[in-house]
């Protein structure tokens, strides 16, 4: 299902804004690739545009090529909607719908393509978006009682159940953990291990750490200023840039933060 | 008729003729009349307010027509007004109630008298003569259609066919009671139902409130037929009533005549008290059928003397001849004859 | 007060001893606002309770009086047994011109809603939003006398074409009136006056759907409508429930514009389109005839005010639990600005 | 969005079939011209047919279209756009035929005159004619003094109320459930009982002669007070609970936080809120013919006699017009655009003072 | 300034709910002392209780004494208000005043009370607070600009120049970058390290590398179960708590953050 990605010079504004500039990048299928950077640097802002949930931020567009294993997202006649389908995203905060059941937020986006389907398939879809998730266990029994009532971490679980129902070809997460406790961190940071053999992921992270533990490769974003755009300056094998980086600028993040 | 007003209406100078009743009005009076009710009369009172205050410049009138006859008395009894303008004279329960507010009890003093006007928009027809029974037949709905022999015969020609809609008030009122006395008295074979303040047919009847919507409706639809103040219809036509063989157009002298003719004591026992009521069998040839009288509604003996001589002397105004002209020449109405007026003056000069 | 909570503070000295720093006398600022805005929420209770009093003491000797006789002896040209046989129609009238309301305008009303909250260019929307809060403002009987000149010609073509047409379906049975003075008319004027209610209500309740749940639901391939489904709607129920329910309380209220435009009789009918055969509405009954009433006909009209009060009492206490039956939509609520 | 120019090669299920972008407004302005023009054919254009026809059968169409070339799910998006943005311009409507009905109509009779005059009569003794000017002085007058008062009351108490439910009573309190269920109540209050409560608890107090601008304005408190705290309520649960812990963390007692931080900054919302329950309450004409009565006459004294307000001037010039009918509608009119550009203008007021009231970011 | 905190045998409730249980610790004056632990586990509540802020939930009350400088927080006389003046608090998300410019952020602990200040006075008082807070430079020429329109960090340091401009004694921070970039959470930790020689400082924390860089003790909190009530595990040396632990659940917690 894990598909490549590929992005050619590629500019995002908001409206007049050019809040990130000339990024071009090539993600590998089947690989994690982090996204680091001070605050307001665009990486949400670029991850966005890998499957066109910019559009959703009024005024916000892109000039340039993203290619999903060569397909254009950008090209005429592609509808969001579907590309959508296709890379699903994670959010910082879990967001799970607060009044749907557990099972019926697993189900939320695939009963959308496929209104009558049968009890079992959806059983078996629930079941394993779960247990892809690594949430199975903990929640067999209560499937119908609602998503709000679990902890933080099993809510963020859940929203990845509920993103890998849809069965996409990429995963992009924002920050999946900046909004949970460590030992929650550390269940999600488990699961992207084990996603990876399935899905293309791509993680926004504050946390260098984080970065260095989960991806094989890791994009620093950096910004000069307040009102300038944001730009990618060094991608590389995650190593190296946390212990060899090519670019004062990255050496200066990394370390700083551990200064 | 004679006299009884004394002095020469100073400050008014239509010319005065031996028979007219005249006021003489203090013009250094001040202070406040409170009043209200009738909405009928409330063009009247306009008018008399104006005209009584280009001679008594002090005394301020508040004439408060939204309120309807009902409301008039109600809030007269309960002391809130100096005096009521009423559709109806006091009843047997308020005249009862009135002796709490003013000893002998309240006075009702006709001084105002209009018609009702049965006013209609048929494509093409201004002229229209209409037979007692057949408007009782139309309102009673039993005729529907504008070409109905019944109309055809009245009129010496046919009206182009087509439905009728009735329209009447939806809110309770002096005109309503008017009409259907009328109706109810001289109509009874074919208008079976009660006399009363509220339009009592159901059915097919568009209902409007006040006398403003049953003329915006007919107004505005087409084939209606309502009825209304002859002062408040505007330029709407309205039928010609046929009375012993004769059509009798609305007119302010066929009113008053029908005033002389058919208005009757009906006092309600206290002294003073000018109540009236139509006896429509002594109707003519020369008087309009269906006459609306409205009242004031007072008090014999006021708890403040004060107001009593303020509202002597506006309704002592009300009630002169030049005071009915007033009112003939800027709200429609027709003159009540002087026999009534020098009543009314007598009545006046009673209340302490 | 009990069960508030406040600040305890206790006598003491002044800070100027290290000791007695922390030591302070009862603050007479928060003792005096607490109170000031206890009372103001006790003189709620007081204002209700008198006007709850108020209607009891003067509907009563109507409700209890023996209709057979005196002023309330066919009254309004009908020979009522009691009270209740009179406010009877009056409040089906009430509660279907309301319903009728309700059922042309909360549709549309909500629409509106989306459309300034979903739909309309960000920036168009603020203007939108005001161009509708202004419609709020109109005053009734502008409303009132704009819905005879305007609405009454507009919609006869309307009574005729639904007539001929639906004719079969009850409602749209005739005879079609010919002055446009029906339910029909004064349903949609009624609908139009209770749309700026319900919009600018479920307008903000809308806006304040977590937009981490809008875009969860787009992330997951959800076309525009898709996601309100998933997102806005069950979020937004129980405001949506209590913003109708609130338009119906004032449909339920309205006087003026019902009384200068509906040509009413007291009886039950659902007919729309006939001049003849409106059910009367109770504000407007009492509009129309409280000026010409006697004292005891004023004491009927107050009493059937009063049986108004009892339902929207009844009303409101249904949108309260429909509103806590209706789950987490209603306790999930987190009140926040979205930036 | 831009496209590049080089298509893609779709074998991934990027694309579907779409419909041209320009689909929407070109079906609709189609269907809109071939309904009129069909009802131009068979005699008789009629605005509203006219108008629900174009709705229906575009719907039907854009949605079949759709069905067609994309697919079920857009279909249903499609007409959901369209049923929506027609509900708003079905809304705009009446707002856009009203506001030009009251402002076409009102501004044949309003000038500098009829706003600064006291509407009155003058009579020719010579002639017995009373002639009417027309005026509305008294009724700015009167709807300033009453509405101010009401306003005057019902925004303290009711923005106290509200601070009460808000900040000191706690959810399970039984006196905020009781107070705000009554709260609904109250909303459902009609208008003519509120009048009618406030002129029979003045009678109580000062006799008979109860009419005045001040009893108006009672009745208007009991209606206005419960909007007030309706919005005053929601614009303080929109302030975060992160600024009362910070200046109660300063040190800074409840009453000052309250008032200070809290009330400060929801000041905005809760203007916009009490100028929304003014006008609401403007408008008003059953409660204050009852309480008030009705003059012609000029009087600014709240407490004693009848009072003269817009809408109850446009109410009365309508339903008991003078001798001449069109004279007094074109008063009426005229007091209801007085009405509606008083509205406005508290509108634009409470803009700006809200404006200046807003928390700022920038 | 500084003072010293004795806690003894501390048990605070919600309503009914036991939150935190027999908690005693001795704070010293011009320290940094770090809470850590998972979520839940009542680090938060147990802070706002040395404040008294606790109170401002509804039900909050506690059983035991907090002395400070050996005034018991709890006494009868004892005005909260008073307390909140000696022990001030920063939150985990900035909470600048919106209506205020940043000179009135600074100087509303004064203004809220009504004390009458001349404007020299004020001014010296917002320059030192804001000098104190590491942010005189930064906003020196837009004081009166709006504080919501700083960056995050800025307006966290806005925050403690606020707390700090009425001269507590004490200052208690619940969590004050975790809202923040890594940029500003460094500025703030090179803060801490400045206030401590004039403040008493307690700050609670996710991040195990705060803790470590920033206190010089160190108190492990935890929880047995949801609906059990936290309690203090360990409370030591920063260097010992993270090196050499002497409870096992606090060495598992803290290698377990980087297992
Ligand atoms: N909705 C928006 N409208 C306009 N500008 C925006 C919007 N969202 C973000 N920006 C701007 O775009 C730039 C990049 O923001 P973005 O949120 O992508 O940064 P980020 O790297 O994700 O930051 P963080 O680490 O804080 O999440 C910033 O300058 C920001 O101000
Ligand atoms: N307002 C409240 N009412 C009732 N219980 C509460 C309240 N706030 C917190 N609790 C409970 O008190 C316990 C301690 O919560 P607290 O917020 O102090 O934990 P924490 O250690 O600060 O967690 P985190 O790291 O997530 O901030 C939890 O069980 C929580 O559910
Ligand atoms: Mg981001
Ligand atoms: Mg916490």
């Amino acid at each position: 299902m894990s598909k490549s990605i590929e992005v050619q010079d590629l500019n995002v504004y908001y409206s007049d804004f050019l809040a990130v500039e000339g990024v071009s990048i090539d993600i590998e299928p089947r690989s994690v690739t982090a996204f680091i950077g001070p605050s307001g640097c665009g990486k949400s802002t670029f991850l966005r545009t890998l499957n066109r949930m910019h559009e959703v931020i009024s005024g916000g567009h892109v000039k340039g090529r993203v290619l999903i294993d060569g397909d254009d997202l950008y090209g005429p006649g592609v509808d969001p909607v579907l590309v959508r389908r296709h890379v699903g995203m994670v959010f910082q905060r879990p967001n799970p719908f607060p009044t749907m059941s557990i099972r019926e937020n697993v189900l939320a986006g695939a009963k959308l393509n496929d209104k009558r389907m049968s009890k079992s398939d959806a059983d078996a879809l629930v079941e394993k978006s779960l247990q892809g998730a690594n949430l199975w266990n903990e929640v067999k029994d209560r499937l119908d009682k609602p998503g709000g009532g679990l902890s933080g971490g099993q809510q963020q679980r859940l929203c990845i159940a509920r993103a890998i129902a849809v069965s996409p070809d990429v995963l992009l997460m924002d920050e999946p953990c900046s909004a949970l406790d460590p030992i929650s961190t550390f269940a999600i940071e488990e699961l992207i291990g084990e996603l990876k053999s399935e899905y293309t992921i791509v993680i926004v992270t504050h946390n260098m750490q984080q970065a260095s533990r989960v991806s094989d490769k890791t994009a620093f974003f950096n910004i000069a200023g307040t009102g300038k755009p944001g730009k990618l300056i060094e991608y590389n094998d995650t190593a190296t840039i946390f212990t060899a980086p090519t670019v004062q600028a990255t050496e200066d993040y990394v370390s700083g933060r551990f200064g | 008729s004679s006299p009884s007003g004394s002095g020469d209406a100073a400050g008014t100078s239509a010319s005065p003729t031996s028979s007219d009743v005249t006021a003489t009005l203090d013009p250094n009076l001040t202070g406040t009349i409170t009043a209200g009710g009738s909405s009928a009369q409330s063009n009247a009172q306009a008018a008399w307010t104006a005209a009584y205050n280009a001679q008594v410049k002090g005394v301020t009138v508040n004439y408060d027509k939204s309120q309807g006859s009902g409301g008039g008395v109600t809030n007269f009894l309960s002391g809130a007004y100096d005096f009521a303008g009423s559709d109806a004279p006091l009843n047997a329960d308020q005249t009862a109630q009135s002796k709490a507010l003013c000893t002998e009890g309240g006075v009702n003093i006709p001084i105002y008298l209009d018609g009702v006007a049965i006013i209609f928009n048929v494509p093409g027809v201004t002229d229209l003569k209409l037979s007692g029974e057949t408007v009782a037949k139309i309102f009673a709905l039993q005729i529907t259609d504008w070409s109905d022999p019944a109309i055809t015969k009245d009129n010496g020609t046919a009206l182009p066919a087509g439905p009728i809609t009735t329209v009447a008030r939806s809110d309770g009122s002096g005109t309503t009671q008017n009409f259907t006395n009328y109706l109810a008295a001289t109509q009874s074979s074919v208008w079976t139902s009660p006399a009363g303040k509220d339009w009592p047919i159901e059915g097919n009847v568009s209902k409007q409130k006040g006398g403003s919507g049953v003329v915006e409706a007919v107004k505005a639809g087409s084939g209606t037929i309502g009825y209304a103040d002859h002062s408040a219809i505007g330029d709407l036509n309205a039928a010609a009533i046929i009375q012993d063989g004769t059509a009798i157009p609305y007119s302010a002298e066929a009113v008053t005549a029908t005033f002389e003719a058919a208005a009757v004591d009906a006092s309600n026992g206290v002294p003073g008290d000018l109540s009236k009521k139509f006896d429509y069998s002594k109707l003519t040839a020369e008087t309009y059928p269906i006459p609306l009288v409205s009242y004031a509604v007072t008090c014999t003996t006021f708890k403040d003397t004060k107001q009593s001589e303020l509202v002597k002397s506006y309704l002592g105004f009300v009630t002169s001849t030049t005071g009915q002209a007033v009112a003939a020449k800027n709200a429609g109405s027709a003159p009540l004859p002087d026999s009534v007026l020098s009543a009314a003056a007598e009545t006046l000069a009673a209340i302490k | 007060m009990t069960d508030t909570v406040s600040d305890a503070a206790t006598d003491a000295a002044t800070p100027s001893t290290p000791k007695a720093s922390i030591v302070g006398k009862r603050r007479v600022g928060d003792t005096v606002f607490l109170g000031l805005s206890t009372t103001a929420a006790v003189s709620i209770m007081v204002i209700l309770a008198g006007v709850a009093i108020f209607l009891i003491i003067r509907g009563l000797p109507a409700i209890t009086a023996n209709w057979s006789e005196g002023d309330l002896a066919g009254y309004q040209n009908r020979n009522w047994s009691s009270f209740w046989e009179y406010v009877g129609p009056l409040l089906f009238g009430s509660i279907w011109a309301a319903l009728i309301a309700m059922v042309i305008g909360t549709p549309v009303a909500i629409g509106i809603a989306l459309f300034i909250s979903h739909y309309a260019p960000r920036r168009l929307a603020g203007a939108l939003g005001y161009v509708v809060d202004l419609l709020a403002a109109v005053p009734s009987i502008v409303f009132g006398l704009w819905g005879i000149i305007v609405m009454r010609p507009l919609l006869l073509p309307v009574s005729q074409f639904l007539n001929e047409y639906l004719g079969w379906i009850p409602l749209f049975q005739g005879p079609v009136s010919t002055t446009g003075s029906t339910m029909f008319t004064g349903g949609v004027v009624l609908a139009v006056m209770i749309l700026p209610i319900v919009t600018s209500i479920t307008r903000e309740i809308f806006l304040q759907t977590p937009r981490l749940h809008e875009e969860a639901a787009l992330a997951l391939g959800a076309t525009r409508w898709e996601m309100i489904r998933l997102a806005v709607f069950p979020y937004a129920r129980s405001g949506m429930v209590s913003a109708t329910l609130l338009g119906l309380g004032r449909a339920l209220g309205e006087t003026m514009a019902i009384a200068l435009i509906i040509s009413p009789s007291l009886i039950y009918s659902v007919l729309l389109l006939t001049d003849g055969y409106n059910s009367q509405t109770i504000a407007a009954n009492i509009a129309l005839n409280f000026p010409i009433a006697t004292d005891l006909q004023r004491s009927a009209l107050i009493g059937t005010g009063l049986m108004l009060f009892v339902v929207s009492l009844a009303v409101n206490m249904l949108a309260r639990y429909i509103i806590s039956a209706t789950g987490p939509g209603a306790k999930g609520r987190k009140r926040g600005k979205r930036s | 969005m831009t496209a590049s120019a080089v298509p893609a090669s779709a074998p991934l299920a990027l694309t579907s079939g779409q419909l041209p972008r320009f689909i929407e407004p070109a079906l609709l302005v189609g269907v809109a011209v071939v309904i009129a023009a069909v009802q131009f054919l068979f005699g008789g254009f009629n605005l509203a047919v006219w108008l629900i026809l174009t709705a229906v059968i575009y719907l039907i169409a854009i949605g079949v279209g759709s069905a067609i070339v994309e697919n079920r799910r857009k279909a249903v998006d499609r007409i959901v756009r369209g049923l929506v943005t027609a509900a708003f311009l079905l809304a705009l409507a009446p707002l856009v035929s009203t506001l030009w009905t009251v402002i076409s109509k009102g501004l044949a009779v309003v000038n500098l005159q009829f706003i600064t005059q006291v509407g009155g009569t003058t009579f020719d003794p010579n002639t017995l004619a009373v002639v009417a000017t027309a005026g509305a002085w008294q009724a700015i007058a009167g709807t300033l003094i009453i509405t101010g008062i009401a306003a005057l009351i019902s925004v303290p108490v009711g923005v106290l109320a509200a601070v009460y439910l808000v900040e000191y009573a706690l959810p399970t309190n039984p006196l905020r459930r009781t107070i705000t269920f009554l709260v609904d109540v109250m909303t459902g209050i009609p208008s003519i009982v509120a009048g009618l409560f406030a002129f029979s608890l003045f009678s109580l107090i000062v006799g008979p002669k109860a009419f005045s601008g001040f009893s108006a304005s009672i009745a208007l408190c009991v209606l206005m007070i419960p909007i007030v705290i309706r919005s005053t309520e929601e614009m303080l649960r929109l302030v975060p609970a992160d600024l009362r812990e910070a200046s109660l963390a300063l040190g800074v007692p409840r009453s000052a936080t309250i008032i200070k931080v809290v009330l400060r900054t929801a000041a905005s919302g809760i203007i916009t809120g009490v100028v929304l329950a003014v006008a609401r309450v403007v408008g008003e004409t059953a409660p204050i013919f009852i309480a008030a009565s009705f003059t012609d006459n000029f009087n600014s004294n709240p407490f004693e006699g009848p009072m003269q307000t817009l809408p109850v001037m446009a109410y009365t010039a309508y339903s008991f017009p003078g001798q001449d009918i069109d004279a007094s509608q074109a008063n009426a009119w005229g007091a209801a655009f007085l009405l509606v550009v008083l509205v406005v203008i508290f509108n634009l007021i409470a803009r700006i003072v809200a404006a200046l009231f807003a928390p700022k970011s920038r």
